[in-house]
């Protein structure tokens, strides 16, 4: 989407993400003079400061990485951040601007529920038992993430339905067919939720504390489909076609490609770690299924956008916004300085990595890194029809 | 309103935890502050008890549901300071305190609104919304029938009364249970209508329903919606019709809307947020205890307006106070859920 | 002597490259000033800055003797120049009367909406006081482009211009289209209107120049009245060196049939674009394909390459029905294709040379090996004299010349058996043009067969064995380049069969303006 | 080339169908169980509910037709509306006091429309200046004012939702009101829902007769033709996008000052997706503003319908009902085809561009 070499990329993301802290600590600067605090952390003329940006940042930081418990919480948004991207990762790859994994995502999540629902009774509560229910937990979260991701590919692909509308409108859709169904079928007790995943079922918590929700044995497996994603792209002639679809669409039909076909395997494929990333919230980190859940397929939206739509620059990208979510939660409990400030930065970061050439700019400016910002624009100018 | 946040004071309470202050983390409901009933009561008790008995308190909001647990672990497993409470409120944090609670034994909580069963270390304290809906039914039912007629708002008697609901659970069933057997037992023929916004934050689909219930003739709606029902009071205003407020005396958190809010339903959430830290602070507190407030305790009570309560005619009052006392003697009977 | 326009020493770089090298050229009043020059020579670019698209570097520009600084095209508009661009600047969906007013709409209810009514009526009178058959209501998007070039140079009458620029207005016309252009030169002229005019067709040239300059490497080389100038002469200056325009084709014995298409048909949403096309290729064999651009010549390769599947006959390759096999099957087979546009079909921009070399043949890679192969690109830049600053920068920072040199290698690398080369040609310098040629008579001394379309009439006579004529879908005749004069093949490709003069008494529009070329001719 | 022809049938066919599905759904309410209890639903009052809750769908939906008409993706107006909706909230609370609540509003409404045609031109910078990747930056748009809406709610209010603020009173327009039907829809209400009413045929208006109008559409479909014509193409684009953050910033308002006043800022914050809504209204009104309109229309009725269908007993599942209008969506897209989008929307202009 965003032209420009690879090591230029890394440059400019890193680059967006300092300029959002400047940009961040400027508002936590301004807003705070007009927030009511008792002891301000400094005044300056008749003005009052609740937040000093330095401690704001440092406590956001320690918050997220300062203990194992905090460092769980954060590695498990990582892990459902890198799964969000990749998805979104590949569909944007061929040009399909996808919004639809948050409800992949969903019914993911949902599917891994009712399996637990239905099944739990026929497998031995034990590890054994236990193992099985996740597997195929999971492996219905896969199977219905890519049924839900091929439907969008289907309609565009088919019935030149565009895929913006569509994926916007299935998300409503799942949010609404997902609480419907839990309601009627799933529920035990009153609460629209489902049934409590048995322990032995829940990816056991190793290293980190189990409070924290997070097992590293997700973890490792969700970064080999980060790379194995990079590696389809690249080493295969799916991903090639994925990359000539998104890159000149006339040109991959030119090249024998059934451009419909790529479509809907993409969609597909992107459903299917949609799907994975629902239930391994539902099976690692909630423990059940209820029917507010987290925007995790936007956030995939930002991560991928952060990396290039790179699946290896996911990860880096999900553990940033991963450390940014779970140590606003610190920020707002020890300093009282609004959680949602994480938001905006985040906002920002992508702002600014949506403007390569103001990005350049500043890098001239600052006499950063010189030749290679030249030598880019002119790569990417002299032919710019 | 203050813009008084509650973890302004944590820092200061970080010294105090060793010399005996009582430290209290409150977990808000996902509609959050702000909402002129509810949660905005909680605070009330909380900022009671920080007065009163000089605790210290954090407070967490969350973004949504799947953050429940997260809050509640990160309260429980705190060192500095180390809670002596954590209070949970309504229906949603029912499983969240269940599964955290589970893995903090020495870690005391109170959920309010709901119940989490089995546990020693949650007490739980819940409500007879119905009996006090009942008595909004009735009040209404009255209005539907006989017409009321204020100052700024008035109803001719159609005969049909409304209900606006936020989500849909067994807690605030009670309210629409217990609110149509109120108007039902009075007067069969009266209509009722009843619909959910679905959220607890959504005043402008709570306007849109009242706004419909009102077009249709609705002498007049009442709501159990948080937030929602503060768009059931504008469309009220929009209408000129008259509207009872829930949770607390909403002619005075709500006083935008005191010239149509003609009764309010109260649900003391503050008094048992209150109650409970006060029996913390006295080491009184009982893990096990299950307890449900109701008309006799004073947790519910229908207050009329403070600007058109007055214009309540006679016999509904009489009405409203025999009911009352016929529900705590205990001669009435009362459904808790609607059969749908 | 004033001149209407005078460049003195414009200068522009873009980055990397020095576009206008002080060019200076002074245009004479009421006079068609053609300018030549190869691809990249720098021709658009100094036309860009007279009409003030671009802002020099350096250097002045004199209209009617007085200097002027253009900061938009507006400014130009008011100098009275009017330009039409080498690439058509119109909005598709909207009608050819809202893409003349565009800019100066004539305005009515107090200056707050267009008076669509007096636009309409100045439109219809402006073509027809030039003789342009348009409907102002037509969308430009469903008219032809010969009416879209028609479209552009009322756009600059309508704005009263009394200088106009014209840059290659003829690269897409029907030798009849370009015929009444110049019929449309000559009435500007006499109206006392300057001209200047850019074309690649020397031809051209000669028949409508006053004066001629040529540009080369982004300096002007010379100017010279068309009097004193010759085909080779024009060509030499252009390069820069003495060109062969005459290719050698020694005759060649013809092999087996490779391909073979009976009775295509193809029907569109509502029209029949390829109908009833029979033609055969053999070993060592090139056929051309002549006709004016959209007359289906896009849909038939198309099709015989595998990427649109035919609605009825047959496609018989290397002996075998290939009726239903595909681009990807027909390509293993050995059948490569040359697609008519390098930059939207045959490259992928964004991709760098490893990659692209490997495009048509991505589904033979197995799973696991790196999606590129940067040997063949070595290979293929340096057999076919790809001037570029390494394969793993990507293809669009290639001039046009460059990327269908290594599009081309790409496809005849493959040692297919068969190419369909479309347009092989288009819009490059004489240069690139000539090496292309060489390399499809290599393919086709090595008994390969080549299927060539092409709407450049010397190209295919020059380098086909026999040339099938496509007009409205249909192959209306087959005809031998030695013995086929360019009116006959003209006649044909608008249409015409051929026939005796005398007893064609049908007076019909084609007719007309055939025998209209012929008198000119004479 | 071909695209147009079957564009144009495609539209005529979308009209046809949309209309059709339109009177399958009404029939088959009509001859259901529930009929009676409908035809006294769908009554003045769920007309006006319809027409109040599509405001500011229909707003920001023009809004973000203009960009994209001049060729400036604008899938930030979901960002814009919370920015409104925030403002309003703000300035209204905190000017009521000084200068009473009826010019407060007003006030309100201003500031909204002055933050909203504010950031549309940073926006606009962001995208035209520096040349940014639209659909990512508008999604930033929308990220931004999702985190600092309700961060500065905190910061000032110190919840995360305001206090409820002085409102706009619905306006009676003398005699008019007085017609039956329409007195009560298009002339009893709120100074917003005028304000659409007037924006709506005005928006298209311009777009169809005026220079400016086909300026935006030249700028979106093919920008050099227009710098060629001598027109400024980024100006109109910096123009249009400004109007889509001031409509946008109108439609916020409308959102608070003309139901409670309160801003919510928790989860989607009391836009809830609007933004998002408006854009899949232009796309199915084919960019064409009574088109907008019209489909904005009909998701809020459809909105409107299911909290009315819940009240006389329909209500196995509220939340499907409320899935109907997404659902319709997709239908209408698969059954009548696409929108065409215009051809050179997303990208960048740079004049001297060949
Ligand atoms: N916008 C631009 N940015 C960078 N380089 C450019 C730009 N426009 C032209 N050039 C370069 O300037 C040189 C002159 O280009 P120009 O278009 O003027 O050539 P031309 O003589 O018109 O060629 P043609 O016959 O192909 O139209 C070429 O090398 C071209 O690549
Ligand atoms: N799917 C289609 N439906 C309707 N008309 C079509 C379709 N495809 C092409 N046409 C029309 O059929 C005619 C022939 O098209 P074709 O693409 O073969 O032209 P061409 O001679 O190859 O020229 P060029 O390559 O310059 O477009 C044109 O008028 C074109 O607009
Ligand atoms: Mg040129
Ligand atoms: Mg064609």
């Amino acid at each position: 989407m965003v032209d420009a070499s690879g090591r230029e990329r890394l440059l400019i993301s890193l680059g967006s993400f300092v300029l959002a802290l400047v940009a961040g600590a400027l508002l936590l600067l301004v807003s705070g003079a007009f927030a009511s605090c008792e002891s301000p952390v400094f005044g300056l003329g008749g003005l009052q400061f609740c937040y000093n940006p330095i401690e704001v940042y440092s406590v956001m930081l320690n918050g997220a990485v300062g203990s194992p418990y905090s460092l769980g919480l954060t590695l498990r948004e990582t892990t459902l951040l890198i799964l969000a991207g990749v998805a979104v990762a590949v569909t944007f790859q061929a040009g399909i601007f996808n919004i639809g994994t948050q409800g992949q995502f969903i019914f993911g999540g949902l599917a891994g529920a009712a399996v637990v629902h239905y099944t739990a009774d026929l497998l031995p509560a034990n590890v054994v038992g236990g193992g099985g229910l996740f597997a195929l937990g999971m492996m219905a979260a896969a199977l219905i993430g890519a049924l839900y991701g091929a439907l969008p590919g289907i309609l565009l692909a088919y019935y030149d339905a565009n895929e913006v509308i569509t994926t916007i409108m299935l998300n409503f859709i799942a949010t609404a067919v997902a609480f419907t169904i839990v309601r009627s079928f799933l529920r035990e007790g009153a609460a629209v939720q489902t049934t409590l995943i048995p322990d032995y079922a829940t990816p056991p918590a190793i290293i980190f504390p189990s409070a924290s929700s997070f097992s590293i044995l997700i973890l490792v497996p969700t970064l080999l489909i980060a790379v194995g994603a990079h590696y389809l792209l690249n080493n295969s002639p799916l991903g090639y076609n994925i990359r000539v679809s998104g890159e000149q669409p006339t040109a991959a039909e030119y090249s024998g490609v059934d451009s419909k076909q790529v479509i809907v395997r993409t969609f597909t494929l992107s459903g299917v770690i949609g799907g994975l990333a629902g239930g391994v919230f539902v099976f690692m980190v909630l423990g059940y299924w209820q029917p507010s859940v987290p925007q995790v397929g936007f956030d995939g939206i930002t991560v991928s956008v952060l990396a290039a739509n790179n699946p290896l620059g996911v990860i880096p990208a999900a553990a940033l916004f991963g450390i940014l979510q779970s140590g606003s939660v610190a920020l707002d409990l020890q300093l009282g300085v609004p959680r949602q400030l994480a938001g905006v930065l985040r906002g920002i970061i992508i702002l600014f990595v949506a403007m390569p050439e103001f990005m350049r700019m500043i890098g001239r400016r600052l006499g950063l890194g010189e030749s290679s910002a030249t030598s880019a624009v002119t790569g990417t100018e002299a032919n710019d029809d | 309103l203050g813009g008084s946040n509650g973890s302004d004071d944590t820092d200061s309470s970080g010294g105090n935890g060793s010399d005996g202050a009582t430290n209290v983390a409150i977990v808000y409901p996902v509609a959050g502050l702000g909402d002129q009933g509810f949660s905005d009561n909680a605070q009330e008790g909380l900022m009671q008890a920080e007065e009163e008995l000089g605790i210290s308190h954090s407070a967490g909001e969350p973004d949504s549901n799947s953050e429940y647990a997260d809050f509640h672990n990160q309260f429980a497993s705190s060192q500095d300071p180390d809670y002596d409470l954590i209070i949970g409120l309504t229906f949603d944090q029912v499983t969240p305190i269940e599964t955290v609670s589970a893995d903090f034994a020495d870690q005391n909580w109170t959920l309010i609104d709901a119940a989490v069963e089995g546990r020693d270390n949650v007490s739980n304290i819940s409500f007879t919304e119905h009996q006090g809906s009942y008595l909004a039914g009735t009040l209404a039912a009255h209005i539907a029938t006989e017409g009321f007629e204020s100052e700024t708002v008035s109803a001719s008697g159609e005969g049909v009364v409304g209900f606006v609901g936020g989500a849909r659970n067994p807690v605030i069933e009670r309210f629409e249970a217990g609110y149509e057997a109120g108007v039902e037992d009075f007067d069969e023929s009266i209509e009722f209508r009843s619909a959910y916004a679905g959220e607890f934050n959504a005043p402008d689909q709570g306007q849109s329903i009242a706004e419909s219930m009102y077009s249709e003739g609705a002498d007049v709606v009442y709501h159990a919606a948080g937030g929602t029902g503060i768009g059931m009071f504008e469309a009220a205003q929009q209408a000129g019709r008259p509207a009872i407020g829930v949770d607390t005396d909403q002619s005075q958190t709500a006083s935008d809307y005191s010239d149509v809010i003609v009764a309010s339903m109260t649900k003391r959430m503050d008094s048992a947020v209150f109650t409970t830290i006060e029996n913390v602070v006295n080491g009184d507190y009982d893990g096990s205890s299950d307890v449900q407030l109701g008309l006799a305790d004073g947790a519910h009570e229908l207050v009329y307006g403070q600007e058109i309560g007055s214009a309540v005619s006679d016999s509904a009052q009489e009405a409203v106070t025999t009911t009352r006392e016929q529900i705590i003697d205990g001669e009435i009977s009362i459904p808790e859920t609607v059969d749908e | 002597m004033t001149h209407s326009v005078e460049l003195t020493d414009i200068r522009k770089t873009f980055p990397g490259v020095v576009a206008n090298d002080d060019v200076s050229l002074s245009v004479n009043k009421g006079e068609v000033h053609v300018i030549l020059g190869e691809n990249g020579a720098g021709k658009s670019t100094l036309m860009n800055i007279l009409y003030g698209l671009y802002q020099p570097d350096g250097g002045t520009i004199r209209i009617d003797g007085e200097e002027k600084e253009f900061e938009s095209p507006q400014d130009a508009i008011n100098e009275g120049i009017g330009m039409i661009h080498q690439h058509f600047k119109l909005v598709g969906p909207m009608t050819i009367t809202e893409n003349i007013i565009l800019g100066s709409e004539p305005k009515k209810s107090l200056g707050m909406s267009v008076d669509m009514e007096t636009a309409r009526r100045e439109v219809k009178e402006l073509s027809e006081r030039y003789g342009f058959d348009i409907n102002p209501e037509d969308a430009v998007e469903d008219v032809s482009v010969g009416v879209r070039q028609r479209v552009e140079i009322l756009r600059a009458l309508y704005r009263g211009a009394d200088i106009l620029i014209l840059d290659e207005p003829t690269a897409v016309l029907t030798p009849d289209e370009i015929e009444s252009l110049f019929v449309v030169f000559d009435e500007l002229i006499e109206q006392g209107k300057t001209i200047i005019f850019i074309t690649h067709k020397l031809d051209e040239v000669m028949s409508v120049a006053d004066d001629i300059s040529v540009l080369r490497d982004g300096k002007r080389i010379t100017t010279i009245p068309a009097e004193e100038a010759t085909n080779n002469r024009l060509a030499e200056l252009m390069v820069g060196d003495e060109v062969l325009l005459e290719l050698d084709r020694d005759p060649h014995p013809k092999g087996e049939e490779l391909l073979r298409v009976d009775d295509l048909q193809i029907e569109g949403d509502d029209a029949t674009l390829v109908d009833d096309v029979t033609l055969s290729v053999r070993e060592g064999e090139v056929l051309g394909i002549a006709g004016v651009d959209g007359n289906g010549q896009t849909v038939l390769s198309d099709a015989i390459a595998g990427l649109i599947e035919l609605d009825d006959g047959s496609v018989t390759f290397d002996g075998e029905d290939a009726t239903e096999w595909g681009r990807n099957r027909l390509n293993d087979a050995g059948l490569s294709y040359i697609p008519p546009d390098r930059q939207e079909q045959g490259l992928v921009m964004n991709f760098d040379h490893g990659e692209n070399v490997i495009l048509g043949e991505q589904h033979t890679f197995p799973i696991g090996r790196r999606m590129r192969d940067d040997e063949l690109a070595e290979e293929i830049v340096a057999e076919y004299d790809v001037k570029t600053s390494g394969v793993e920068t990507s293809v669009k920072s290639l001039s046009g010349g460059n990327q269908q040199k290594l599009l081309v290698g790409r496809e005849l690398e493959r040692d297919p058996k068969l190419v369909i080369a479309s347009n092989p040609t288009r819009g490059l310098d004489v240069g690139s043009i000539e090496f292309i040629h060489e390399q499809l008579l290599s393919a086709r001394r090595n008994d390969r067969g080549v299927l060539l379309i092409s709407s450049k009439l010397d190209e295919l006579q020059q380098l086909s064995d026999r040339i099938a004529v496509i007009y409205e879908g249909e192959i209306i005749d087959t005809v031998d380049p030695e013995t086929v004069t360019e009116r006959e093949l003209g006649l044909l490709m608008a249409g015409q069969e051929l026939v005796t003069e005398e007893t064609d008494s049908v007076s019909n529009e084609n007719t007309l303006q055939a025998k209209r070329i012929e008198d000119e001719n004479k | 080339m071909n695209l147009t022809r079957i564009e144009n049938t495609t539209l005529t066919r979308r009209r046809i169908g949309l209309l059709a599905l339109a009177i399958v759904a009404v029939v088959a309410l009509l001859v259901s169980p529930y009929r009676d209890g409908i035809t006294s639903i769908v009554n003045v009052g769920f007309f006006n509910t319809a027409l109040v809750l599509s405001v500011p769908i229909t707003l920001a939906g023009i809004g973000g037709l203009y960009s994209e008409k001049s060729g400036v993706i604008n899938i930030g107006i979901e960002g814009f509306l919370i920015a409104g909706a925030f403002t309003s909230v703000l300035v209204t609370g905190a000017t009521a006091g000084s200068l009473g609540a009826d010019n407060a509003v007003w006030l309100g409404l201003l500031a909204a429309v002055v933050v909203g045609s504010v950031g549309a031109l940073v926006f606009g910078v962001v995208c035209i200046r520096y040349k940014a990747d639209q659909v990512i930056a508008g999604l930033a748009v929308w990220f931004i004012f999702l985190g600092l809406a309700p961060f500065l709610s905190r910061v000032y209010w110190g919840n995360i939702n305001s206090p409820t603020v002085a409102t706009f009173n619905q306006v009676a327009i003398p005699i008019l009101s007085d017609i039956p039907w329409i007195g009560r829809l298009l002339f009893t209400n709120y100074p917003t829902t005028y304000i659409m009413l007037i924006v709506v045929p005005v928006a298209w208006y311009v777009l169809k007769h005026t220079s400016f109008g086909m300026w935006v559409r030249a700028s979106g479909e093919h920008p050099e033709s227009l710098d060629t014509a001598g027109i400024n193409v980024n100006r109109v684009r910096y123009v249009s996008i400004m109007i889509s953050g001031a409509l946008s910033g109108i439609g916020g308002a409308a959102l608070t000052l003309s139901t409670v006043g309160q801003f919510i800022g928790q989860g989607q914050t009391i836009v809830g997706g609007d933004g998002f809504i408006g854009i899949v209204a232009y796309l199915m009104g084919n960019y064409n503003p009574l088109g907008t309109f019209a489909a904005a229309l009909l998701f809020a009725g459809l909105d409107a319908l299911q909290l009315r269908l819940q009240q006389i007993g329909l209500d196995i599942a509220p939340e499907l009902f409320g899935a109907v209008p997404y659902v319709a969506v997709i239908i209408v897209l698969v059954l009548f085809g696409y929108t065409r989008i215009p051809a050179n929307a997303g990208e960048n202009y740079e004049s001297g561009d060949d």
